[in-house]
């Protein structure tokens, strides 16, 4: 385990820790599901336990007077309990959905899986190990992804886990409403320290978690990083205003959807531009001239993400 | 070779002559139009002419037309797996 | 010319005509195994093709082409022969039959040395790009995707045929003593099964990796 | 009446006497007799042999998994020792106990007898099918004993093609190998269904327990080539560079995750659907009753074979596969549903009335379906989107499909181990030990796997060697059980092998069951039957002796 304090420690907990009202939605759903599991499965274990002693060998009983089918008796116990359990599905299906669309005002946090820590950071450029700080009353949006294999940040107080993937952004979103500590983790196996890359969800009132903003220290934003690397790496040399070669203008790029060479157009999200970035032969761009050299190797994942950070921010700016 | 060899041999030949010259004229129209593509979405037409072949194949080099029922069944359980496979993985990739 | 045609009743089946269905139902499970195996290939290649779709066009077009149509075209003659073979089984004419199963034998072998020749054409253009040295569509890292697909398709399709025509040629063997068209005609018409099927997937491995969109 | 017939009718007849050694047993003697025989009987044992092996293997790794989780900080095992145990109880168990278990041992043995045939359609291929089995399988055990590999069973991209670092490639060469052998045996089985039943014995004359080794050898052919091909992939990747799922190049891991699940789902009904033929048998058996609803518990085994190749996206909700994929995924797997709930009750109804007697056979047939009840329902959570994104990888998934193969397929092969015994070796098992070694395994296998349902919804992940001091007191608990289920498990290993040599003679039916393969005599003759039998009367025609005895 990390070395941090950690969450209260119960001897024998037996209902996990909720700190969202989703969560608490997903108890619910949990809690009518087994209530309807037992109004279908007690009773057979009942019969079988009755019927096993009432009919056993030697007793004197009636045992006249059945069948060996009855249509109409199996469609139903075929049916009845398929359409109970349907309308879980509905449930289920509902949260899900909700689960997959962030609302548009959420803070965005970066996170990074590698092995075996989790690196996150904050809008303003701060960046954690392992922990994790996010506000109340607002929501979060977690945008991943993984360095090398397949991991998964599993956060039980939100009853939410999303896999990170090599080479592909993934999200995930929660709006806490309880102060206090839980666990996070990595719930996808992932190699020898697997079972150590852990750590704690601070979940802070909105003024703490300013107030941890600024204790943590950073000077610059994420969109400022990434400014400041658009020049270090000489992209602005082509895409920046004033460039001589003609490069794709990326004012506006954010979520539009870019003609490909060849037809078919596709929307650069943060996949595309990161894939862009490292592989600018893939995928042309109709109508220009691929110059672009890769920085396959060259930039690391977080400051892709601080580079697609800016190019999100100027967007607004043109 | 004996003359009544010979008309043995071309009449048992028929059906395979004629599925010889049917493949080979299906795949003359596919090499020709993946070598000139021409027109957008030739894919179609090229995967048509492509079933027909596995189609002719099937049909009458395998002698599933004068099979009995349960080879039938045994011939086409493989190609309907294969919709399930790739219908289900594409409700995957065509709508991330 | 005509020889008698049959079959040998195994001890453990009641009537000739259930161990002849036996045996073709069985080859017939067989194949569909071997279907859902290059199935997963071609699902591969969708995909790739779904993702990547430019750099699946820029590799496919320097594959082979031309030699990918004239090896689908020594398989239908390969095809010709197999059933050539199974009719003649069929009338009990052992020598035609050996000799249409030669045929078949050879134009196998004549798929198998143009693939190899294949190979190396793309070894000398540098389409290798698992091998280290130079790759000549290094700048797109997908293409290479599409290209393993390539080879590990082919391969796979070739490792069918090396074995077919081993098979064959045993079979050819066994079928030139006397007295096996009496015995065991039945394994022609299996075996042949077998080779249609190959060259079944031949057909579609054809225009999935060289025409499709080229 | 035909004199075969009469055989038929009164099971209680005794044989003709053709004296021993004449059962194919005692029929001969030397080890090339048992290592190339192609009698299906002897095979069946020569697969019985090996899998105990195997499992034996397996349950000591499980048995050190729950050792070193009786503490949180896992202080026993390093990370990687404990990662490599994980890794070989799962592949030792789903790969060369659980998928081989019930198909090819009761249905080599038992496939022939019950439809009235000499042997299998293909004898050879099935001795060929045991040996690609053993080649593969200790290909493999050699790697999981020497070097260990630490991918876990499920072998995902990109960890198991580039950052492993241990034995990846010979475990997947071992099991690639092994699924030929699946793919054998299920070819083999169809075939033996189609063409060789008796004269009399139509599709709905056969017992449930040949419907669903049918419908578990059209997965293991409509499966397990594509699992074959992705682990080949991996293979290629990770031996020769030549991949398709590689990140780096832009390929997608989630592809593999695709192809693995196309098998590895209907796998699990490769492990369950032969589990419920046995049970059927048993039930009805041991009921002395009529199959309640035979045509419908007999469709169910083909639907569910059908439905299990259209959910495996339910092992993938939270991986980035596409909402309307997991929706699809979700919705389907809730059909599955139905085919199992025919199933158990049909069961429950089979019992209503009956002339129960509580052997062990029984016992074993009682805990399954309580236990296959939970374990399919706790399935349902896991398939409803919202349950699944909190319930993935958790302890709760490592319970649900423990209730399903332990609980399911591992009771139902016990269950028939003990029913089938008198037939396999012509030897009756002590009664008295065998309900408490079910009894034992019953307690044992609770205490274990329950907890971890209480574990996985608090939040602990699966695979994890070192986890928060709150959850301690409940892996305690499981790990206590554990305990009780080895020594569960060691009850019926003893006396079995006791009564090989001490048992008592086992008469032809010692159980009154119908069913050609209590027509024979125990242990069957070398050709099965005397006289081919002709049959002409429904499965399960018990209801003659209930009536009786009412």
């Amino acid at each position: 385990m990390s070395g941090a304090p950690s969450p209260a420690v119960y001897p024998l907990l037996l209902w996990p820790q909720a700190a969202s009202q989703a969560a608490v939605h997903v108890d619910w759903l949990i809690f009518a599901f087994t209530a309807v599991t037992l109004l279908l499965t007690v009773p057979i274990f009942l019969a079988i336990t009755y019927f096993a002693l009432m009919y056993r060998s030697g007793r004197q009983v009636d045992r006249g007077h059945t069948s060996d089918r009855n249509v109409k008796i199996e469609l139903s116990w075929m049916l009845i309990p398929f359409f109970l359990t349907l309308a879980f599905f509905a449930w289920g299906a509902q949260i899900f959905d909700v689960e997959k669309h962030a609302p548009a005002n959420a803070l965005e946090i970066q996170a990074i899986g590698r092995q075996w820590m989790w690196k996150f950071q904050h809008p303003g450029g701060q960046a954690e190990i392992n922990d994790l700080h996010v506000p109340t009353g607002q929501p979060v949006l977690i945008n991943m992804i993984s360095q090398d294999v397949i991991h998964s940040l599993y956060l039980p107080a939100f009853r939410v886990q999303m896999e990170t993937l090599p080479g592909r952004y993934t999200q995930l979103w929660f709006k806490a409403e309880r102060p206090g500590q839980y666990r996070l983790y990595c719930s996808e196996y992932c190699g020898t320290d697997h079972s150590v890359m852990d750590g704690l969800l601070y979940v802070m009132s909105p003024s703490d978690y300013a107030r941890w903003l600024s204790q943590a220290g950073s000077s610059q934003s994420l969109a400022a990083l990434g400014k400041r690397l658009f020049s270090n790496y000489g992209c602005s040399g082509c895409h920046g205003a004033g460039a001589t070669i003609r490069a794709p203008d990326l004012a506006g790029l954010y979520n539009r959807p870019v003609p490909i060479d060849g037809g078919g157009s596709v929307i650069a999200d943060d996949t595309y531009i990161r894939d862009k970035i490292l592989n600018p032969d893939n995928n042309l761009i109709a109508g220009y001239k691929q110059v672009m050299p890769s920085f396959k190797g060259v930039i690391p994942e977080d400051e892709l993400m601080q580079l697609i950070a800016y190019i999100k921010t100027m967007e607004t700016s043109s | 070779m004996a003359r009544g060899d010979l008309r043995v041999l071309l009449r048992v030949l028929r059906v395979p002559a004629l599925t010889l010259a049917a493949l080979l004229a299906l795949l003359a129209i596919n090499v020709a139009l993946g070598a000139t593509l021409p027109f957008r979405n030739v894919w179609i037409v090229e995967a048509g002419v492509t079933a027909c072949m596995v189609a002719i194949v099937l049909l009458v080099s395998m002698d599933i037309l004068e099979e009995t029922p349960l080879i039938r069944l045994f011939s086409s359980i493989g190609f309907f797996w294969l919709l399930i496979m790739f219908g289900m993985t594409l409700t995957d990739y065509a709508y991330r | 010319m005509a020889e008698p045609v049959g079959i040998m009743l195994a001890e453990h089946f009641s009537t000739v005509t259930q161990q002849r269905q036996a045996a073709k139902l069985g080859l017939w499970a067989w194949l569909i195994t071997e279907l859902l195996l290059f199935a997963g290939l071609f699902l591969c290649a969708l995909i790739i093709r779904i993702q990547h779709p430019a750099s699946v066009t820029l590799a496919a077009t320097h594959l082979k082409f031309w030699i990918g149509a004239a090896n689908t075209a020594v398989l239908i003659c390969s095809s010709f022969t197999m059933s050539g073979a199974i009719v003649l089984s069929r009338i009990g004419w052992r020598a035609g039959m050996l000799r249409f199963m030669l045929a078949t034998a050879a134009l196998g072998t004549l798929f198998l040395l143009l693939k190899g020749f294949e190979y190396y054409q793309d070894y000398v253009e540098h389409m290798v790009p698992f091998l280290s040295g130079p790759y000549v569509l290094a700048h797109d890292q997908a293409s290479r995707l599409f290209v393993d697909v390539y080879f590990i398709t082919t391969a796979l399709h070739g490792v069918h045929l090396i074995t077919g025509v081993s098979i064959l040629l045993v079979l050819t063997w066994q079928a030139s003593r006397p007295h096996f068209l009496t015995r065991h005609q039945n394994r022609i018409e299996v075996y042949g099964l077998y080779w249609h099927f190959i060259d079944l997937i031949w057909m579609i491995v054809f225009p999935v990796l060289y025409v499709l969109n080229r | 009446m035909s004199p075969s017939d009469a055989v038929m009718r009164d099971p209680g007849t005794p044989q003709a006497t053709m004296g021993r050694p004449s059962d194919y047993l005692h029929a001969q003697h030397t080890l090339r007799s048992w290592f190339f025989t192609t009698d299906h009987k002897r095979i069946a044992l020569l697969y019985l042999a090996s899998i105990t092996v195997f499992f034996v293997f397996g349950a000591i790794a499980a048995g050190l998994i729950r050792l070193c989780l009786v503490v949180p900080n896992g202080q026993i095992f390093t990370n990687d020792t404990y990662n490599k145990i994980f890794t070989m109880h799962g592949v030792i168990m789903v790969w060369f106990f659980l998928i081989p278990s019930i198909p090819s041992t009761f249905g080599n043995f038992l496939l022939p007898l019950m439809i009235g045939a000499k042997d299998v359609a293909f004898p050879r291929l099935n001795l060929l099918s045991w040996y690609v089995f053993m080649t593969g399988a200790l290909f493999t055990m050699a790697t999981l004993v020497i070097g260990g590999v630490d991918t876990g069973w499920t072998f995902y991209a990109p960890f198991s093609t580039t950052y492993s670092n241990t034995y990846v490639i010979p475990a997947l060469l071992g099991v690639i190998v092994v699924g030929f052998s699946s793919i054998l045996t299920g070819l083999n089985f169809v075939v033996t269904v189609h063409m060789m039943r008796c004269p009399g014995m139509t599709w709905f004359r056969m017992p449930i327990f040949i419907w669903t080794l049918y419908a578990t050898s059209l997965i293991f052919l409509l499966g397990t080539p594509v699992i074959t091909l992705a682990l080949i992939l991996l293979v290629m990747e990770r031996a020769f560079h030549i991949g398709v799922f590689d990140p780096r190049l832009g390929g997608d891991p989630v592809l593999f995750e695709h192809l693995f699940w196309f098998y590895s789902h209907p796998a699990v009904y490769i492990m369950v659907l032969p589990g419920m033929g046995v049970i059927t048998e048993l039930v009805a058996a041991f009921a002395q009753k009529r199959v309640f609803g035979y045509r419908f518990v007999a469709y169910a085994s083909i639907g569910l074979a059908s439905i299990t190749f259209l959910v495996w996206g339910h092992h993938m909700f939270v991986n980035g596969q596409s909402q309307l994929a997991s929706t699809v995924f979700s919705f389907l797997s809730f059909a599955v549903a139905v085919p199992s709930a025919v199933k158990v009750y049909n069961w429950t109804a089979t019992i209503h009335k009956g002339n129960i007697r509580l052997d062990t056979p029984m016992l074993y047939a009682m805990g399954y379906i309580g236990l296959f009840v939970l374990g399919g329902l706790t399935g349902l959570f896991l398939a409803t989107l919202a349950v699944d994104a909190h319930l993935h990888d958790t302890y709760f998934v490592v319970a649900h499909f423990h209730y399903i193969m332990v609980g399911g397929t591992m009771l139902a092969f016990l269950g028939g181990l003990h029913y089938w015994w008198p037939k396999f070796t012509g030897r009756m098992y002590p009664e008295a030990f065998g309900r408490v070694g079910a009894f034992l395994i019953f307690v044992g296998f609770n205490v274990t796997f329950f907890p971890q349902f209480i574990l996985g919804y608090l939040g602990m992940p699966r695979r994890y060697h070192d986890y928060p001091p709150e959850f301690q007191l409940l892996n305690i608990l499981s790990s206590a059980g554990s305990t009780i289920l080895a020594v569960g498990y060691f009850f019926p290993m003893i006396y079995l092998t006791w009564s090989l040599w001490f048992g008592k003679r086992a008469p032809a039916n010692p159980w009154q069951a119908r069913g050609l393969e209590w027509t024979t005599s125990s242990p069957p003759p070398p050709h099965n039957f005397a006289v081919t039998p002709r049959v002409d009367f429904d499965p399960y025609d018990y209801a003659i002796k209930a009536r009786e005895v009412g």
